[in-house]
């Protein structure tokens, strides 16, 4: 199966460019379904980046982002060819990870 | 001139859907008022010119007879079967006058 | 609730009554006369005269190319755009071989990829115009396999996929030497201008007369481009729409029943439409508010 | 705005803008096609939800995210810039981006007002990190959007409002 993560990670002459979109419906718990019920929210509560064994970026989320969540930050360091970890986990339990090279 | 007639047309048919309207109606009246309204979407639909509303109309007016309701099914009947026949006019109409709105 | 129907009714029947009063006041068009290369050059100068800022190329990007704002948001959610997962489906998907060994790029010229500005087209052997989803449903129908629906996700990928291989490629629409496909070009010039629905709203009324006018913080789109960033990528819909969801939820929106995805209207309608995008780049797949 | 408007340079300039974004997707859609699941994820430790702040998240007031969150008054600051669109395309998909020249930050944090749960997404930055973030939001309907930055101990902030006239909330 494709994974649910897809991510560009560009290093530059100083930082590492990381953008990042995620599939998942991020449903907020306030739309209704075509049968008038409330769809429970379902949501990523926690993405996280590591380069080289350490966390560069951690974002904890609420049912406020969108569907199909971006994500775009820079650290230092990072150079063409590395490994990016990237992981999320959802408030039903559910998590994904791809290992993504940098470019 | 064929304007007058499409607007002459829908307003009969909508004086004709009040006009009624005081009346007690039996379960008959409410058959005979369907049946119309059905012949009408038909041909609408002939056209491939249905509106969304008129279906709206019908199903309201089923339901309501369902209920026993049939004052207001004879009158959702006659809706569905005015907004049927505007439905014709108006595929009528454009099917002589479209080329008039081409960019030219 | 029955006030509020009839009053509904009423509305109906006077807008309908207005815009027939109008259209009758314009001069009269010459009965059949197929033209299509000067209504091509007609429609192109109503819209390049009429939005001369917007270059020429720009008018694919709906929207985007009439409103500053919108823009940029768009190329913001461009940078990553939300109709990756389709694109990624829709090349999976187009690589996957049928049971029989075959698969798609085998019933396509050049093997399917950078073909999408050539649809629809007229198919002399049938009489009908083929739109690419008709065509790739041809195709599976060909190797034994149930045809997609018309507006789900699955044909979106598709034809994202086959569209995001002919970005930049431009409109390259035909109209064969055949009487049957100036036929049904002219049916779709008349569907795009006659107007329906209780609204009393035709594809112009929207695409051409208000063009670049706002609904809400929506930009109606110019019908010279239109076609060519289908499939798209809606917030509205928080997912992805074929041509034939878009052409159903624009009659929805005026109040006419839509009619069977993939009618023979609704194939004449795109190939009028996309015949005068002719020269225009593929942008599709695109994304929209 | 109407591009009538606009300038023929600025109309020039946004269309090489959008060329270079078409290639950039061309280039990064088909390579991040080759990118999924090239190599197992076990020598990645796994996102930890253990740490999600959830009273900050479960706070329907804004000043009540802000205190579950960081205990503190945050002060405005022009050094904290918030890029968030006037008029939001769709409260479905609003494009938002937080930067900040302050130095020694530690997390950024984003709240909609209007929303029924103001904290929209808290950020952990780690030295080396740029204190540079963008990502996509929901709007429910025209609202403040506030930026927070936590930067040697103190918490700034800067506010702007979007309009929003089709809600991120369902219709």
């Amino acid at each position: 199966m494709a994974s649910t993560i897809r991510v560009r990670a560009v290093a530059g002459s100083d930082n590492t460019e990381v953008q990042a979109l995620v599939q998942h419906p991020m449903d907020s718990g306030f739309i209704k379904d075509a049968k008038g019920d409330l769809i429970p929210p379902h949501y990523i509560e926690v993405i996280e980046f590591q380069h080289a064994g350490k966390a560069v970026f951690t974002a904890y989320w609420g049912p406020a982002v969108s569907k199909d969540p971006y994500i775009k930050f820079s650290f230092k360091g990072g150079k063409t060819g590395d490994d990016l970890n990237i992981s999320w986990v959802d408030n039903k339990g559910q998590s994904d990870s791809l290992v993504g090279k940098i470019q | 001139m064929r304007r007058l007639i499409v607007i002459r047309l829908a307003a009969a048919a909508l004086l004709a859907a009040s006009a009624t309207a005081a009346l007690a109606a039996t379960a008959d009246d409410f058959k005979a008022a369907l049946a119309k309204a059905e012949a009408a979407s038909k041909a609408a639909a002939a056209l491939k010119n249905q509106w969304t509303t008129t279906a709206d109309a019908l199903k309201a007016a089923q339901t309501a007879a369902a209920a026993g309701k049939f004052d207001e099914a004879v009158k959702d009947a006659q809706r569905a079967e005015a907004l049927a026949n505007a439905s014709i006019a108006q595929a009528k109409e454009q099917a002589a006058t479209w080329q008039q709105a081409v960019i030219h | 609730m029955t006030a509020k129907h009839r009053t509904a009714a009423i509305n109906g029947t006077v807008f309908f009554a207005i815009a027939v009063a109008a259209i009758g006041a314009q001069a009269a068009r010459a009965a059949n006369t197929v033209d299509p290369q000067a209504d091509f050059k007609a429609f192109r100068a109503y819209f390049t005269k009429r939005f001369p800022k917007v270059p020429l190329s720009d008018f694919v990007n709906g929207p985007y190319s009439m409103d500053a704002g919108l823009r940029k948001q768009w190329i913001e959610i461009d940078a990553f755009p939300p109709y990756q997962f389709a694109l990624d489906k829709g090349k999976q998907m187009f690589e996957t071989p049928f049971p029989n060994g075959k698969t798609y790029a085998d019933c396509f010229a050049n093997k399917g990829i950078g073909i999408r500005q050539n649809y629809p087209l007229f198919d002399t052997k049938s009489g009908e115009v083929i739109t690419l989803d008709v065509a790739l449903n041809q195709c599976r129908q060909q190797n034994g396999q149930p045809p997609l629906d018309y507006t789900k996700d699955d044909m979106a990928a598709l034809t994202a996929y086959m569209a995001y291989t002919s970005r930049g490629k431009p409109f390259d629409i035909k109209i064969p030497d055949d009487p049957r496909a100036r036929a049904a070009y002219q049916k779709g010039e008349e569907y795009f201008f006659s107007r329906r629905g209780q609204l009393n709203f035709s594809c112009a009324s929207c695409h051409v007369q208000s063009a670049g006018q706002h609904i809400r913080t929506e930009v109606l789109a110019p019908a010279l481009g239109l076609v060519a960033a289908l499939p798209i990528y809606r917030s509205e819909w928080g997912g992805m729409g074929t041509t034939s969801r878009r052409l159903t939820s624009c009659n929805s929106q005026v109040r006419a029943v839509p009619l069977k995805p993939e009618d023979e209207q609704y194939r004449d309608v795109e190939y009028y439409l996309s015949y005068m995008s002719n020269g225009l780049p593929i942008s599709g797949p695109g994304a929209r508010p | 705005m109407d591009l009538n408007s606009m300038s023929e340079n600025t109309v020039k300039r946004r269309g090489q803008t959008r060329r270079t974004v078409v290639q950039g997707a061309l280039a990064g859609g088909l390579a991040t096609l080759g990118l999924a699941g090239t190599a197992p994820a076990d020598r990645a430790r796994a996102a930890d939800a253990s740490k999600w702040p959830k009273e900050a998240f479960s706070q329907k007031t804004e000043a009540g995210a802000i205190k579950a969150l960081y205990g503190k008054t945050p002060e405005a600051s022009d050094k904290v810039s918030l890029d968030a669109p006037e008029i939001a395309e769709n409260g479905a998909v609003v494009p938002i981006s937080v930067t900040t020249t302050l130095p020694g930050v530690t997390s950024i944090a984003i709240l909609a007002a209007g929303n029924p749960f103001p904290l929209a997404a808290h950020f952990v930055i780690p030295a080396g990190t740029s204190a540079a973030v963008a990502n996509r939001l929901k709007l429910a309907k025209t609202t403040n959007v506030i930026a927070l930055v936590e930067a040697g101990g103190k918490i700034y902030s800067a506010t702007k409002e979007v309009k929003v006239t089709v809600g991120g909330c369902g219709g």
